[in-house]
């Protein structure tokens, strides 16, 4: 994303938005200081995926990794606006909403790198984010598999008398599965407080959505009950907005909700994978890139509106990349797991009758 | 110590744990109006509301992980399958959540709950409601597996299950409802019976049957007949499989050197075909004939009542597994 | 059914109906010829299970035994307009829907007897009546798994360019399964031709379908694309004819479609469930004996019509108790399935290498 | 013969069974246009088009329960999926109706079909996608269960397993795609290798190493270590579960005395452990000394590189698990 510091500067705007003029440092309700944040953890998120593609190529993160970019907005807007004990799951795309419920970036990314200092001590890896005590609840590598999980954090808070939200992520491909129809069914006849949230990013892998639906994924939950919403997920501003309209429903025992929120990758759909190929052509990506790129989108609105300076983005950039480079720095330092640490975590309990294990290699 | 049934005795113990721990609660298939399938949660709707018994749709998957999803945050569900015929359609949920949640988190998230339900064959219900499904589940590490035969042992080892801090598939003999048993009285203080301890359910010296769940029954009436025939049997029953009382194992073929493993599922990569393993892993040199395997014959279950009483493990296979292990025959 | 014979004969009515004076022997465009096989075919499916019932009584049938009676007219309804090569498959709930598809009642019983001449060699019961020939494909234990199969017949028929159409009964809970979702959205994805019908007797087992979902039966395929419709299941003419429009359209190409057919079991879940308990009143279920009788339904419109006389009506129920009467006997004096068949059908290739049964009993 | 890679063995099968009949054809997750997820079916789209290259929406269960259905009535589907560790959804459809059909209609209806794809652990994909799924499939009469280990046996197997008249679980290994091997030219005519025959990868006297899968490899691996130290191995490669040859490893085991069973899976209820209840049933009088198994360490698999390199099986365990059959250590 380098062209984030060369692009059309906010001068070149100034005369032409004279609406701007004379506003107050806000915008659509959100002061300067806000937007600002907004947009440093965006581009966080991005620089954060970036320095994880770059430790990838040399080896330093294996298995699968699924990057975010493209999609930050969809990060923060739905996450935003949750109160740090409301809860989150995601698919194995989780490294920014881990950051975005609260995670460090360094834990994180020693995660990726599958050391100690991990935030799942180095078990989990890229897939497998998880932050419980922040109500971060991973990181699940099934398609469509954290759909009945977060059905049943809602059941919980439900059970509990809470007024907690759960929302739950999930792909576009994920709405083919079963899982989706039972969870989303059993969420509406229970009124659970869960906001389903798909990424919709139009492809799952290399399929595009529409080659294996006969409907859009706004319409996909219509056979459920649970009441369903568009969003543009590029747009922060529009997403966060919806997002906690949505949460004062649920809070206030509305029931679940449905939200198709449109995004798009611009990696390939893991580190394995080609970011483009016969299933959507490069020019399709570049355009993407430049039309559609949620941190750019958000600056310029900030540029136009006056709220942000070429320094402060720069500033903002700077402070981003050091963050980062010191998580990866975290990582790099950490230890490998004890080998010792195989076997724990297979249990909570370790039952003080009989064998639990069969290996039977010393342990 | 009062004489009650099986069903009775699953039913005490959801009772008194919901009793104990206000976060247990029961979802499944007609478990709360209806009293469960099985009539098993008996009264417990009643006594409990429709906050903590909860009738689900037929949505083995979604409700499966609705329980993991509520564990993960604390609550102790005990999910009914209304049998383990129809778990297949949840087993994803069950290994790749319940089994590897608290792994793959690094420790951060326990999944203490209880999926349970009766398993095995019952009488002429073919091919796709008759199965003994241990080994789908005992292969898992981050399962545990419990298979009470008796009214007490199904008490105790509830009560055990749902206070554990791992998922337990606790799985019920479908057949077994029914039967009658001593079960300690409510009265006379909290009835647990520990994970992993194995139960001599009969003693003898020559041979030692080895077995879990319904078929503990089939054993001791073997055993019996042996009995008359000079033959006196070791009845080992194991109670759970995760964890597995090796030493108990042990212990009863170090003493008669000729074990016969019995149990209701098929019998290729079947739970006996571990115990085997592990008996001549462990106990090799005193072993004085290989440890056989009585089993549901390796079919799908068939419906006719001929054919079916052919498929299931008996007695007569039994005795006859003992007899060539003696090398009686 | 005892009223059959002893309710309010045409003649009662024949005043009053002054509308069906000078009519042609027919009715909504069937003749009287075809109605009155109609009627005989649902006696047939009423007497049929009643003695079912009554041999399940003795210990004849074992097992799990769910009976049709209350449902006729959707097993007839739907099938009746098939073709001799399209295909039908459904639940456990399955003897009537054979009869329908053409299975001869003695093969029938004798496999809920569990007997060497039963449509599955003995082998199924109950719950797996099969009849490959005649295109009846079972008979399936598992709530909605026999979604997805249909699906692939479905499938199979479209790869080979025919225009047969495959019919897929539900129950109203079966709509809850992840299969469902699955089965439907892929079949409107690639338009195969599969009328998925439930049969919505409000109940799977003691569960009200209101207590397990948010939307009536009829909306619970909205999200998949597939077109819905409802139905009188009771009314044997409405479900005829809908279904015989369906099948013009799938025939045609048009892709799948999906009903809900209202419609009411008469007796408890299986045979080893009551008929009524807490989950619906005595009251309830005599009132639907009384009005919603898809028989007495049809007879009364023929008794109106003056399309059936009392006598006619007797001699084909004596008819139709002779055919069952001998079902039974032919099933009575069916042998057993000899010992050997415990192995037998397992696989249809016996390898010439290798072991494929591991029990080590004699075979 | 060519030298090719796993991959492309696995495409000429494919290729060469679709030309030759025009009931097969292939459904499944990025078959068609993304030529699948590791490219297995690279240019059969092309070849076919998408009428029998067919790519599916993400719905395991409903895409294999399509593929039973249109096997039921005469089509050969060759349903892949995207990995084993995903077919846990699809696990119903796979026993309750694939494996079951036949026998429950009374042999009326045959399900020929092959559910195929990788399985077991590649490189650091942690609990979720590390799963030799071998015992879930096993375990079921009416399923049959090949594991190719080489390109050879891959199009060899899985030519055969497209013809077998039953539904056939077929799995790859995930790390054995860019394998290379020679393979008889298709114009020497159709190369199949029916099911059930095992083969002797290796010859040597003193230990038997049974295994299957992609850890033949490791134990051919081994072999060559061992023979350094003056030991020789035979090395038994099983090739189908179901149908299991028997023969090769009694065989095997008469001639060695002693034996070690390897494999990717989890230990508790194992292939390993039911071929070790084999053994000892049938040639309990030849061993010197008790079967050996060297699996997956008993946990989820982990994601850091360490610690799953310590969960794998590995060479040295194996040579110490030779070691001590040969009581050398
Ligand atoms: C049940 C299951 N099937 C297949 C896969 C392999 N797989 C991983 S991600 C993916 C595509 C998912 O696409 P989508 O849900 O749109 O999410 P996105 O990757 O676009 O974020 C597939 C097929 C899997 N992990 N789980
Ligand atoms: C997957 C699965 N879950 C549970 C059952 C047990 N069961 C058998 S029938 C039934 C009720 C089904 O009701 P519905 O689909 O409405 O069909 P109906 O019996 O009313 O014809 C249940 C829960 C089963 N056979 N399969
Ligand atoms: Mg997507
Ligand atoms: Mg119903």
């Amino acid at each position: 994303m380098a062209e984030t510091q060369t692009k059309k500067s906010k001068k070149d705007k100034a005369g032409t938005k004279s609406s701007n003029a004379g506003k107050e440092e806000s915008l659509e309700g959100f002061s300067k200081e806000e937007l600002h944040s907004f947009l440093r953890e965006m581009l966080l998120y991005r620089r954060f995926e970036e320095k994880a593609e770059e430790a990838y190529a040399i080896g330093k993160i294996g298995g699968f990794c699924h990057l975010h970019i493209g999609q930050e907005a969809v990060a923060l807007g739905f996450i935003g606006p949750l109160r740090e004990d409301d809860y989150v799951f995601t698919s194995y795309r989780d490294h920014t909403q881990g950051l975005a419920k609260g995670l460090k970036s360094g834990p994180v990314m020693a995660e990726l790198y599958g050391r100690e200092g991990g935030v799942s001590g180095g078990k989990g890896g890229s897939m497998h984010i998880f932050g419980a005590e922040l109500g971060f609840m991973g990181g699940h590598g099934i398609v469509g598999g954290q759909i009945p999980l977060a059905a049943g954090v809602g059941w919980a808070i439900r059970y509990r008398g809470e007024d907690r939200v759960c929302l739950c992520y999930l792909g576009d491909a994920a709405v083919n599965q079963g899982a989706f129809h039972e969870a989303l069914n059993m969420s509406a006849v229970w009124k659970l407080p869960v906001i389903y949230v798909v990424e919709n990013n139009e492809y799952g892998m290399g399929t595009h959505f529409e080659r294996v639906s006969a409907l859009p994924v706004v319409d996909r939950a219509l056979g459920t009950g649970v009441p369903a919403h568009s969003v543009d997920g590029q747009d922060l501003i529009a997403t966060w907005k919806l997002m906690d309209e949505l949460v004062g429903k649920v809070r206030s025992g509305e029931g679940p909700q449905y939200v198709d929120a449109r995004t798009y990758r611009f990696k390939g759909h893991s580190m394995s994978d080609p970011v483009h190929g016969v299933y959507r052509t490069k020019d399709e990506v570049e355009e993407k890139k430049k039309s559609d790129d949620p941190i750019i989108v958000l600056r310029d609105r900030l540029f136009d509106a006056d709220l942000l300076t070429e320094e402060e983005l720069n500033a903002m950039d700077a402070d981003v990349m050091e963050e980062v480079d010191e998580a990866a720095e975290f990582a790099e330092n950490s230890p490998f797991p004890a080998e010792e640490e195989l076997y724990t975590h297979t249990y909570a309990e370790i039952n003080e009758h009989g064998r639990l294990f069969f290996d039977r290699r010393d342990r | 110590m009062a004489t009650i049934t099986y069903r009775e005795a699953l039913n005490q113990a959801l009772q008194e744990e919901m009793e104990r721990d206000e976060s247990v609660f029961l979802m499944g298939e007609e478990v709360a109006e209806y009293d469960g399938a099985y009539k098993v949660t008996k009264g417990l709707l009643d006594e409990f509301g429709d906050r903590r018994v909860v009738d689900s749709p037929i949505s083995e998957l979604g409700f499966a992980g609705l329980g993991v999803g509520a564990a993960m945050v604390g609550l102790r569900p005990v999910i009914e399958f209304m049998t383990f015929n129809f778990a297949f359609l949840a087993l994803d949920q069950v290994i790749n959540s319940a089994a590897k949640m608290y792994y793959m988190s690094g420790g951060q998230i326990p999944v203490p709950m209880v999926f349970r339900g009766p398993t095995g064959a019952a009488l002429q219900l073919a091919a796709q409601h008759s199965h003994a499904c241990d080994t789908y589940y005992a292969h898992a590490p981050g399962l545990k597996l419990v298979r009470p035969a008796t009214p007490a042992d199904a008490k105790g080892l509830l009560k055990a299950s749902i206070r554990d801090e791992d998922p337990v598939v606790f799985m019920e003999g479908e057949m077994l409802y029914n039967l009658k048993g001593e079960v300690p009285d409510p009265e006379d203080g909290d009835f647990v019976i520990p994970l992993g301890v194995a139960d001599l359910k009969r003693e003898g010296d020559d041979v030692s049957i080895i077995t879990h769940g319904s078929t503990v029954h089939l054993a001791l009436q073997a055993a019996k007949k042996l009995e008359k025939d000079g033959i006196e049997a070791d009845v080992l029953d194991l109670r759970s499989l995760r964890p597995l009382d090796v030493d108990a194992i042990l212990e009863t073929v170090r003493k008669t050197n000729r074990a016969v493993y019995l149990e209701e599922g098929w019998p290729y990569v079947g739970i006996g075909s571990q115990i085997v393993a592990t008996i001549q892993e462990e106990a090799f040199d005193h072993l004085d004939a290989p440890v056989l395997r009585v089993c549901q014959a390796d079919v799908p279950m068939p419906y006719a009542k001929n054919l079916e009483q052919k498929a299931k493990p008996s007695v007569d296979l039994l005795i006859d597994a003992c007899n060539r292990v003696l090398y009686r025959s």
